[in-house]
């Protein structure tokens, strides 16, 4: 590596080392983590917060701030007993109150995540150390509905209040923010008093560089220790750079292809099979995601306990003409929506037209940036439309909102009774494998009827240079570095 | 000639295809003024240019010699040029408003050549502009030293630009028709201050003017050139007297003057292109008389046809009453 | 003059308000014709129907158009330029801490322009017809033609991850240490100044060429001065007036943010502020950032129109 | 006089309003000029630069708006006329300007440019009879008709006076003003175009306002001259008288300052030199404009605006010291 | 109206002129550059013409195992990352590019020119809204006018040119403007007044072909920056919608790519180089022959 001394990187110095810089590829819109739901704002959060239970590597539920908790005969009450020697980045002791108003703010301001929520009768706490969620049906998804992810951190109501949360977010987590830089940079500091342990770096800096080429080069010049800000084309260059660690696991994101069903013919179940057999998966795959990404039928990756074996949709071109016959749609102009800011569907788009254009389908791709994007999906203005879903641990979360009749995303109007019958019963079955046996028929018919066309689930891509010891890339994208070093 | 400032003998200077200068001689000796009359294009600035080193060779491509203090000016170098240029000579040209820098100073305009040349300080170089605005007859001088081109009327600036010329003392002054460009009355001021200045300092003056009048005014010794040759020379009252060549004729006689109101001569046409010299005599084609064959076929001589007066014309040792005639008969 | 000083400067004022509710009533025309409801944005994909209708309210954009028109503009002329929508920051605080940024590029970026334009359009024009006029033409010709993402891809390949010489990316304040701001600062400037510079190469050429017909040139090559002095003294100085004009447009574009550039270096810019507020119809930001922008625009202009008084007395007198 | 003068002009005012350094000024570019423009004589205007000549050509071709006074074309006034009375007012009144270059257009044929007043004025019908016409007018002023395809820089400067002459007479007008019209040329050239405009004169019975600077050219060309200073009438007079004995010392000045055709008269003769510049029109002096580089001028000159005093038929001069202008030495 | 004409007949001019005008176009190709300019230019829109025929592959022929083939005998320029032929998207990117050129400046051009010209001709309270106006655009950013337009209508080839022209009208506004009040002073048109001429006559006949030379030069500028503004909407993923190329769009995907295939952006790269130097020395030679005295000069050069 070239020896020029380029100073820190931006992160502050101390006695016991430098900060980690990591690059990720943009800005936090705002740091509070029940009012944000940008993946770059978590990235920080990440390390700022923490929830009740958390996610492990298996994505199981672990304890956090609850050392353990247990759940009544019926299951409508669940008890969580907090760990006693929490405080906050300001000093303030982490209690019971704490977590009741964290959840209570969700619920009563209707805040993005309340539906998580929908169950939740009542949050009570006895004494400091305990807390009581009363649910009105069995909810056997609670765990990762208040664990998934840091959208539901435990925050300090007094940070709410005076407002300042939004840019001086004050949580119970590893790392304690320090200071923003507005377009260019988030700094962390050690929390020394971590419940968990204290971390081994004095802090970590967030860099915003959306672009990959840049991100990387300054990977290699050793101005940038991590980065997820990496085009997947050059996974292969970077992988035999030695200079470089790249890690890379099968994530439960999936990307997956929604047929707008209150338009004609997309109404017709055929066309949509149609679509579905038409389609080159192994092609989309190696040129969105350069082959970090594994072809799926299904939403969930063969990784998870989730997994259902699927595999109607194979290439077959002349069952796909077969079917658009028989639907009687022939000639068919398709508008595919697509967003510039997952240019991954872009590019999937491009593969795809070529593949429709093979049975009738002329596709004319629209790329919107992500706002009107959204409108025109909230307005049910598209033929079909690419996107994916991310950071995903319980089936009921993406199956439950994507498919059922009710599901506050069902943005293609899929409406199959049998499908709600069976969603709205994995929602309060407790059996784990009678809930995954629910999933597994529900998810079949999902993409028999071609609700969703499923195309792959991508892999989490990350670098770090070969300095940085301890970090391991996770499959909920969850970015942690409460645990790594510097080597000497 | 012993006593010629500026001696140039022998003087051609073309552009690519185009002959502008043929040929030409005169000189002009110390306290007295060289007039240079001739038509638009007829070359004559482009004749004090070349014989001064002012003009870019490439493109042009001059030849001859044009001596100033035993200097030969032609192909000299760009640094001994510039020793000469300012100091030996001083240039005034034929638009005040175009010829001065409009973002410099008038003081700074004026004190550049003495720094340059005369080693002055600044503050010297002040003190000498000072005395030459003074010189020039520019009321209030002080004052006018921080004043830009354009605060100036169009006699101030010729007068500023007279200043700038004889801001080193200069040996010889080419004045390119330093006055067309003015008023009848600044005229006037103009022509009267240069002769004032030459009697106090003694410098040669070449007077280049297309207004015969002018040239009257000013001049001793008179060349009128066209199509880039010398057609005729002569002392000033020899050339209004006893005009020989059928150009200077139609010159004298193509210009109303105070108090005849006889009809104007008028000489047909346009003067030759450059590009495309006639083979023979260069005015064959507007001469009204054409009395010789080789007229059109050979170029003739610049001969010398009493003391101190030459003509270029085959036509000309004919009697100037023919020519008259001749053009008296052309008018309208 | 000090007279027609003020009341040239009163005037202008006058113009600069006018064109500024002008760009205001257009801004904020655009920003809501734009489809795109910031509320989504911040919702992302998965929220409720309440929770929508909630942040809306809370956050008044469920107000009537013109209402919101008339508080935006009535805050506006007292300095409050709003608050942003995504993170609650007032816009005036988010506008000044990037206005460090865009400042320090823009005039690190005309200060490599004019590196490269003054010698080479003078160099060029001072040659004319020659070899060498025509290979700085050519090189001109392509540093317009060359987007200027690629161009600066290009550079942090080169000077970053081949050489090492210098960091790919980053901001360091000049105040914190200049020398980090000087070596963080380069790659963006000379990917800016190298299409700025070729423009102003031709319009620097062009200028001089002009000047060096006019006859106050031959006077003063007529007095003899050095060549030098003919060109720094008599040529330059007159051929500023038009140079001033484009150098002047330039540095207006830069200062208006230069979006791309700043996303390459991932330099936290102006531009790169509007780029994301408009991805997230981030409106109160939109609209401050380009109220910021026009402000310095036609502040440029002004500035130009006074340099033009500087460089050429003629232009103080009207 | 039986019949009303062509042009009569009367108390003609023009100001400018300009801003300066110091606020708003007023420009006295015209002061109160009266004057008759008979049917088919030429006036010659005279005075040095910025006396407002070319300010009254183009009042009189309604370039300008003249701030006071009115203008009469054959008795009528046509001070405010605006229209189709104007277009005919400009038909009947034509001009040709000082530079021929400039005042064609370089883009077009100087044929075009001939032809524009046939087009404007509906004249001469259809292209191929305009093209006749120009053919015509071309003749006239003596250029080939194949020149009509050039372009203006292609012709000489004689050449291209001729063009604008040409185009002058092609809405066959009744006046036809010269500002400046041949003091760009050569000496040569300039006899051309002067013996062509009498000779145009004669022929068509045009009525000529010649504006010049130089008086040997106004002797030459004008039954009367008239000569302005700084905005201001200073002499109207009979060309003869004028030259002869000049009524007002400002005329004389300007006589004086012509250079004489003999070189030993030239240099012997007493000149009148008028000193330093002409004052600014935006403040000019009080009473006489002309007192400060006047050689007569006494105390009360600065008092009052001189009347004309009538100095013979046809001849005022204004001023109040007119008997003591010397006779100028011939 | 009869008279003789004048006696003496003036001879020749000094510049010797031919009697029978060489036409433009042939003008035109007596200098070598403006003609090396006009080929690559026919080159370009003989491809933005007939491209997709010429193309020997489709421009969406995606081939992902032929990914990102160096140039060989089979793939001239060698593929994309999706396996399609750079050569033939290159091809046919030619009509997008110029397309977006000519529409666009044409937009600018014929708004801008028309609302300059007005402006400075009649001046008065016109000018001062006209030019006011183009101040309130010209003060916007460009790209983000561009972001605003493209969010507004949705991206695509249609708005993009639309926006691209609307950034650069208020600069041919500008431009126009400042020629009219130069040219409305000369005498010439002083000339035309006096002869009763209209308004619309000499604005027609007068200030617009005189005005022509810094209009020809700007559009020619002016072209060469839509192609690349087509590029860098490209960039921000506002210009021309996939899976249709443009030359912006190839070098933007090509980013990614800088070190490991340099043909994806070197030959889109070098079409865009070559056709903006190409309309620069178009636009010159095209200025040169409108302008008369220019093409005297070119007259006589080329001899007769
Ligand atoms: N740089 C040049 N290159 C080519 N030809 C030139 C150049 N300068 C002048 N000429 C030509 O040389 C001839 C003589 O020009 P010059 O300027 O000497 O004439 P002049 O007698 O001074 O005329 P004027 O009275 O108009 O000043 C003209 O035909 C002119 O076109
Ligand atoms: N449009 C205008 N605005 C302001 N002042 C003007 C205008 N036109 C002319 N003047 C001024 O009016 C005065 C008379 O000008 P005019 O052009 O009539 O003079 P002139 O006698 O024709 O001079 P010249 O011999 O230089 O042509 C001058 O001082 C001039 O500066
Ligand atoms: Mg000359
Ligand atoms: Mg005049």
């Amino acid at each position: 590596q070239e020896g020029v001394d380029l100073g820190d990187g931006g992160g502050g110095d101390s006695e016991n080392g430098r900060n980690l810089v990591a690059a990720i590829a943009g800005e936090p819109d705002q740091l509070d983590p029940h009012n944000t739901s940008a993946y770059f704002s978590f990235q920080v959060l990440e390390n700022v917060y923490d929830t009740l239970v958390a996610p492990d590597e298996n994505l199981e539920m672990q304890p956090a701030l609850a050392e353990s908790w247990e759940t009544s005969d019926d299951q409508l009450t669940w008890t969580f007993t907090l760990r006693d020697d929490v405080t906050f980045h300001d000093g303030s002791e982490f209690t019971s109150e704490d977590v009741a108003y964290s959840f209570n703010r969700i619920i009563d301001e209707e805040l993005g995540n309340a539906y998580r929520f929908g169950a939740v009768e009542s949050i009570e706490t006895p004494d400091e150390q305990t807390v009581v969620i009363k649910v009105s049906s069995p909810s056997p998804n609670l765990l990762s509905s208040i664990g998934g992810f840091k959208g539901m951190a435990i925050v300090s109501a007094e940070n709410v209040e005076s407002g300042d949360i939004q840019d001086t977010p004050i949580g119970t987590g590893p790392f304690a923010f320090d200071s923003y830089t507005t377009g260019d940079s988030i700094s962390l500091t050690a929390n020394e008093d971590y419940w968990g342990g204290a971390p081994e770096i004095p802090g970590v800096t967030f860099r915003f560089i959306s672009e990959g080429t840049t991100a990387l080069a300054d990977l290699t010049a050793g101005q940038v220790d991590w980065t997820d800000s990496i085009p997947a084309q050059q996974v292969t260059s970077l992988e035999s750079n030695p200079d470089v660690e790249v890690g890379m696991v099968p994530s439960n994101d999936y990307w997956y292809l929604a047929p707008n069903q209150a338009s004609a013919p997309y109404d017709d179940v055929r066309v949509r099979q149609a679509i579905a057999y038409a389609i080159d998966r192994d092609a989309i795959t190696q040129a969105a995601s350069f082959g970090n990404a594994t072809t799926n039928q299904l939403a969930i990756p063969e990784s998870s306990s989730w997994y259902t074996e699927y595999s109607e949709y194979s290439l077959d071109l002349e069952r796909a003409q077969q079917l658009m016959d028989d639907a009687g749609a022939s000639d068919l102009a398709m508008e595919l929506m697509v967003t510039t800011q997952y240019p991954e569907t872009v590019t999937a788009a491009e593969v795809i037209a070529d593949n429709l254009s093979q049975i009738g389908i002329t596709v004319d791709i629209r790329t919107l940036d992500f706002a009107t994007w959204l409108d025109e999906q909230a307005n049910g203005n598209f033929d079909m439309l690419m996107l994916g879903w991310l950071g995903n641990i319980d089936p009921d979360d993406f199956y439950y909102n994507q498919h059922h009749s009710e599901g506050s995303s069902n943005a293609q109007g899929y409406s199959n009774p049998e499908v709600d019958q069976l969603l709205d019963e994995a929602r309060t079955e407790t059996d784990v494998a009678a809930r995954q046996g629910l999933y597994d028929q529900a998810a079949t018919q999902i993409a028999d009827d071609g609700s969703y066309i499923y195309l792959y689930n991508p892999d989490v891509i990350q670098a770090w240079s070969p300095a940085l010891e301890g970090y391991e890339p996770r499959s909920d994208r969850a970015i942690r570095f409460a645990d790594v070093s510097f080597a000497e | 000639m012993t006593d010629a400032v500026l001696d140039v003998r022998n003087l051609n200077l073309s552009v690519g295809r185009a002959n502008i200068v043929n040929d030409v001689s005169f000189s002009v000796s110390q306290g007295s003024t060289l007039g240079i009359v001739g038509e638009s294009g007829s070359g004559k600035s482009m004749t004090v240019l070349g014989a001064t080193g002012l003009v870019d060779s490439p493109p042009a491509v001059v030849t001859g010699t044009s001596t100033i203090d035993g200097a030969n000016l032609v192909g000299l170098s760009r640094a001994k040029l510039q020793k000469i240029h300012g100091r030996r000579i001083g240039f005034i040209f034929q638009d005040p408003s175009t010829s001065l820098n409009p973002v410099l100073t008038i003081e700074r305009q004026l004190t550049e050549g003495p720094e340059t040349h005369l080693g002055m300080t600044r503050r010297a170089a002040k003190r000498k502009a000072l005395d030459l605005l003074e010189a020039v007859g520019i009321p209030d001088p002080g004052s006018r030293l921080g004043a830009y081109p354009h605060q100036l009327s169009g006699g101030m600036k010729q007068r500023v630009m007279i200043a700038v010329a004889l801001a080193c003392d200069p040996a010889l002054l080419i004045a390119d028709e330093p006055t067309t460009a003015l008023d009848v009355t600044t005229q006037s001021q103009i022509m009267a201050l240069v002769r004032s200045l030459q009697e106090r300092v003694g410098m040669a003056v070449v007077w280049i003017s297309h207004d015969l009048g002018v040239i009257s005014g000013v001049a001793e010794e008179v060349v009128v050139l066209y199509g880039g040759q010398v057609v005729e020379q002569a002392g000033i009252l020899e050339l209004f007297r006893n005009p020989l060549h059928p150009y200077t004729q139609g010159l004298l006689q193509a210009r109303p003057t105070l108090g005849s109101t006889a009809e104007l001569v008028v000489i047909p046409g346009s003067p030759p292109d450059p590009k495309h010299l006639p083979e023979g005599c260069v005015f064959f084609d507007r001469c009204p008389l054409r009395l010789d064959p080789r007229c059109e076929t050979e170029r003739p001589p610049l001969a010398a046809v009493g003391a101190d007066h030459l003509v270029r014309s085959f036509c000309a040792t004919s009697g100037s009453d023919r020519i008259s005639n001749a053009w008296e008969a052309s008018r309208v | 003059m000090n007279r027609t000083l003020l009341y040239f400067l009163l005037r202008r004022l006058g113009h600069t308000a006018l064109v500024l509710v002008g760009v205001m009533v257009v801004v904020f025309t655009l920003v809501h014709l734009v489809p795109g409801d910031p509320v989504r944005v911040a919702l992302g994909t998965r929220y409720t129907e309440e929770s929508y209708n909630a942040l809306r309210a809370a956050s008044g954009l469920d107000q009537p158009l013109l209402v919101q028109f008339f508080s935006y503009v009535g805050n506006a002329i007292t300095g409050n330029l709003g608050v942003s929508f995504r993170n609650g920051d007032p816009v005036t605080q988010v506008l000044l801490a990037r206005l460090p940024a865009t400042l320090s590029l823009a005039i690190a970026g005309m200060v490599v322009a004019l590196l490269i334009a003054v010698p080479l359009g003078l160099y060029a024009a001072l040659n004319e017809g020659k070899t060498s006029d025509g290979i700085i033409r050519a090189v001109s010709q392509f540093g317009v033609s060359v987007p200027d993402f690629w161009m600066g891809l290009l550079l942090i390949i080169l000077f970053s991850s081949v050489l090492g010489w210098l960091p790919p990316s980053g901001y360091v304040p000049l105040t914190e240490d200049p020398l980090g701001w000087l070596s963080r600062v380069t790659l963006p400037a000379v990917t800016v100044g190298l299409v700025a510079g070729s423009i102003m190469t031709r319009y620097i050429r062009a200028a001089v060429l002009d000047v060096m017909g006019a006859s106050y040139i031959r006077t003063a090559r007529s007095k003899g001065l050095k060549r030098n002095v003919v060109i720094g003294r008599h040529i330059v100085r007159n051929a500023l007036v038009p140079v001033l004009t484009i150098g002047g447009i330039q540095m207006a574009t830069m200062l208006g943010g230069l979006i791309v550039v700043e996303v390459v270096f991932a330099w936290p810019g102006l531009g790169r502020l509007v780029f994301d507020a408009v991805a997230a119809r981030d409106y109160a930001v939109i609209q401050g950032a380009v109220l910021l922008i026009a402000a310095m625009f036609l502040l440029i202009n002004l500035i130009v129109d006074l340099l033009y008084a500087v460089a050429d007395p003629r232009i103080r007198v009207s | 006089m039986s019949d009303t003068p062509l042009l009569s002009v009367q108390d003609l005012q023009v100001h400018f309003s300009v801003s300066t350094p110091t606020g708003r000024g007023t420009v006295h570019a015209v002061e109160n000029i009266s004057f008759d423009l008979r049917r088919g004589e030429t006036l010659g205007l005279v005075g040095e630069s910025g006396s407002g000549k070319s300010t009254i050509a183009n009042a009189l071709m309604r370039l300008e708006t003249p701030t006071a006074g009115k203008l009469l074309l054959d008795g009528k006034d046509v001070t405010r006329v605006k229209g189709r009375e104007l277009k005919e007012l400009r038909r009947r009144i034509a001009m040709v300007f000082q530079d021929p270059f400039s005042a064609l257009n370089p883009r077009q044929t100087v044929g075009a440019s001939v032809a524009e007043p046939l087009v404007v004025h509906g004249l001469a019908g259809a292209a191929s009879s305009r093209r006749a016409r120009v053919n015509e007018l071309f003749g006239l002023v003596g250029l080939p008709e194949r020149f009509a395809d050039r372009y203006p820089h292609e012709l000489s400067g004689g050449q291209r006076q001729r063009v604008c002459i040409a185009r002058a007479l092609a809405g066959e007008p009744d006046i036809i003003i010269l500002d400046e019209a041949t003091a760009s040329l050569d000496v040569s050239v300039q006899a051309q175009i002067m013996n062509l405009l009498k000779r145009l004169q004669a022929d068509l019975g045009l009525t000529h306002l010649f504006v010049a600077h130089d008086l040997a050219a106004v002797e030459y060309m004008s039954h009367r001259v008239l000569v302005m200073y700084l905005g201001r009438l200073m002499e109207l007079s009979p060309k003869v008288e004028l030259y002869r004995a000049p009524g007002h010392p400002y005329t004389q000045a300007l006589l004086s300052a012509i250079p004489l055709a003999d070189p030993l008269q030239e240099r012997n003769r007493e000149r009148t030199l008028l000193q330093g510049d002409v004052p600014s029109p935006l403040n000019p002096p009080s009473g006489c404009v002309f007192r400060t580089r006047c050689p007569l001028a006494i105390s009360e000159c600065a008092d009052v605006v001189p009347e004309p005093v009538v100095l013979g038929e046809d001849h005022v001069a204004a001023c109040i010291r007119t008997a003591e202008v010397p006779l100028l030495n011939r | 109206m009869t008279t003789t004409p004048a006696a003496t007949p003036p001879s020749e001019p000094r510049a010797p002129v031919t009697d029978t005008r060489i036409s433009a176009l042939r003008l035109v190709f007596r200098n070598k550059v403006t003609v090396a300019g006009t080929v690559v230019l026919a080159v370009v829109v003989f491809a933005a013409a007939f491209g997709p025929l010429l193309a020997p592959y489709g421009i969406n022929d995606v081939d992902v195992p032929n990914a990102l083939q160096p140039p060989s005998g089979q793939h001239w320029f060698g593929t994309d990352e999706l396996g399609r032929d750079v050569f033939s998207r290159v091809l046919v990117s030619a009509r997008v590019s110029i397309l977006v050129g000519l529409v666009s400046v044409g937009f600018a051009l014929l708004v801008g020119v028309t609302l300059g010209l007005l402006a400075g001709f009649y001046g008065k309270w016109l000018d001062t809204v006209v030019m006011r106006a183009a101040d309130v655009l010209f003060a916007f950013p460009v790209l983000l006018l561009a972001l605003a337009i493209v969010a507004v209508l949705g991206p695509g080839l249609t708005t993009a040119m639309i926006a691209i022209g609307v950034v650069y009208t208020p600069i041919f506004a500008r431009v126009t403007r400042a020629s009219t009040l130069a040219v409305r002073e000369e005498p010439f048109v002083k000339a035309s007044i006096s002869i009763g001429a209209s308004s619309s006559l000499i604005l027609r006949r007068h200030i617009l072909p005189n005005i022509t030379g810094p209009i020809i030069v700007q559009t020619s500028l002016s072209l060469a920056f839509a192609i690349l503004s087509e590029a860098a909407l490209s960039f921000l993923g506002l210009g021309v919608q996939p899976p249709d190329p443009s030359w912006g769009r190839m070098l933007y995907v090509a980013k990614d790519f800088l070190s490991d295939a340099w043909w994806m952006s070197f030959f889109p790269g070098a079409a865009i180089f070559l056709t903006v130097l190409a309309f620069n020395l178009v636009g010159d030679g095209l200025r040169d022959v409108l302008d008369p005295r220019q093409r005297t000069a070119i007259e006589a050069r080329s001899g007769r």
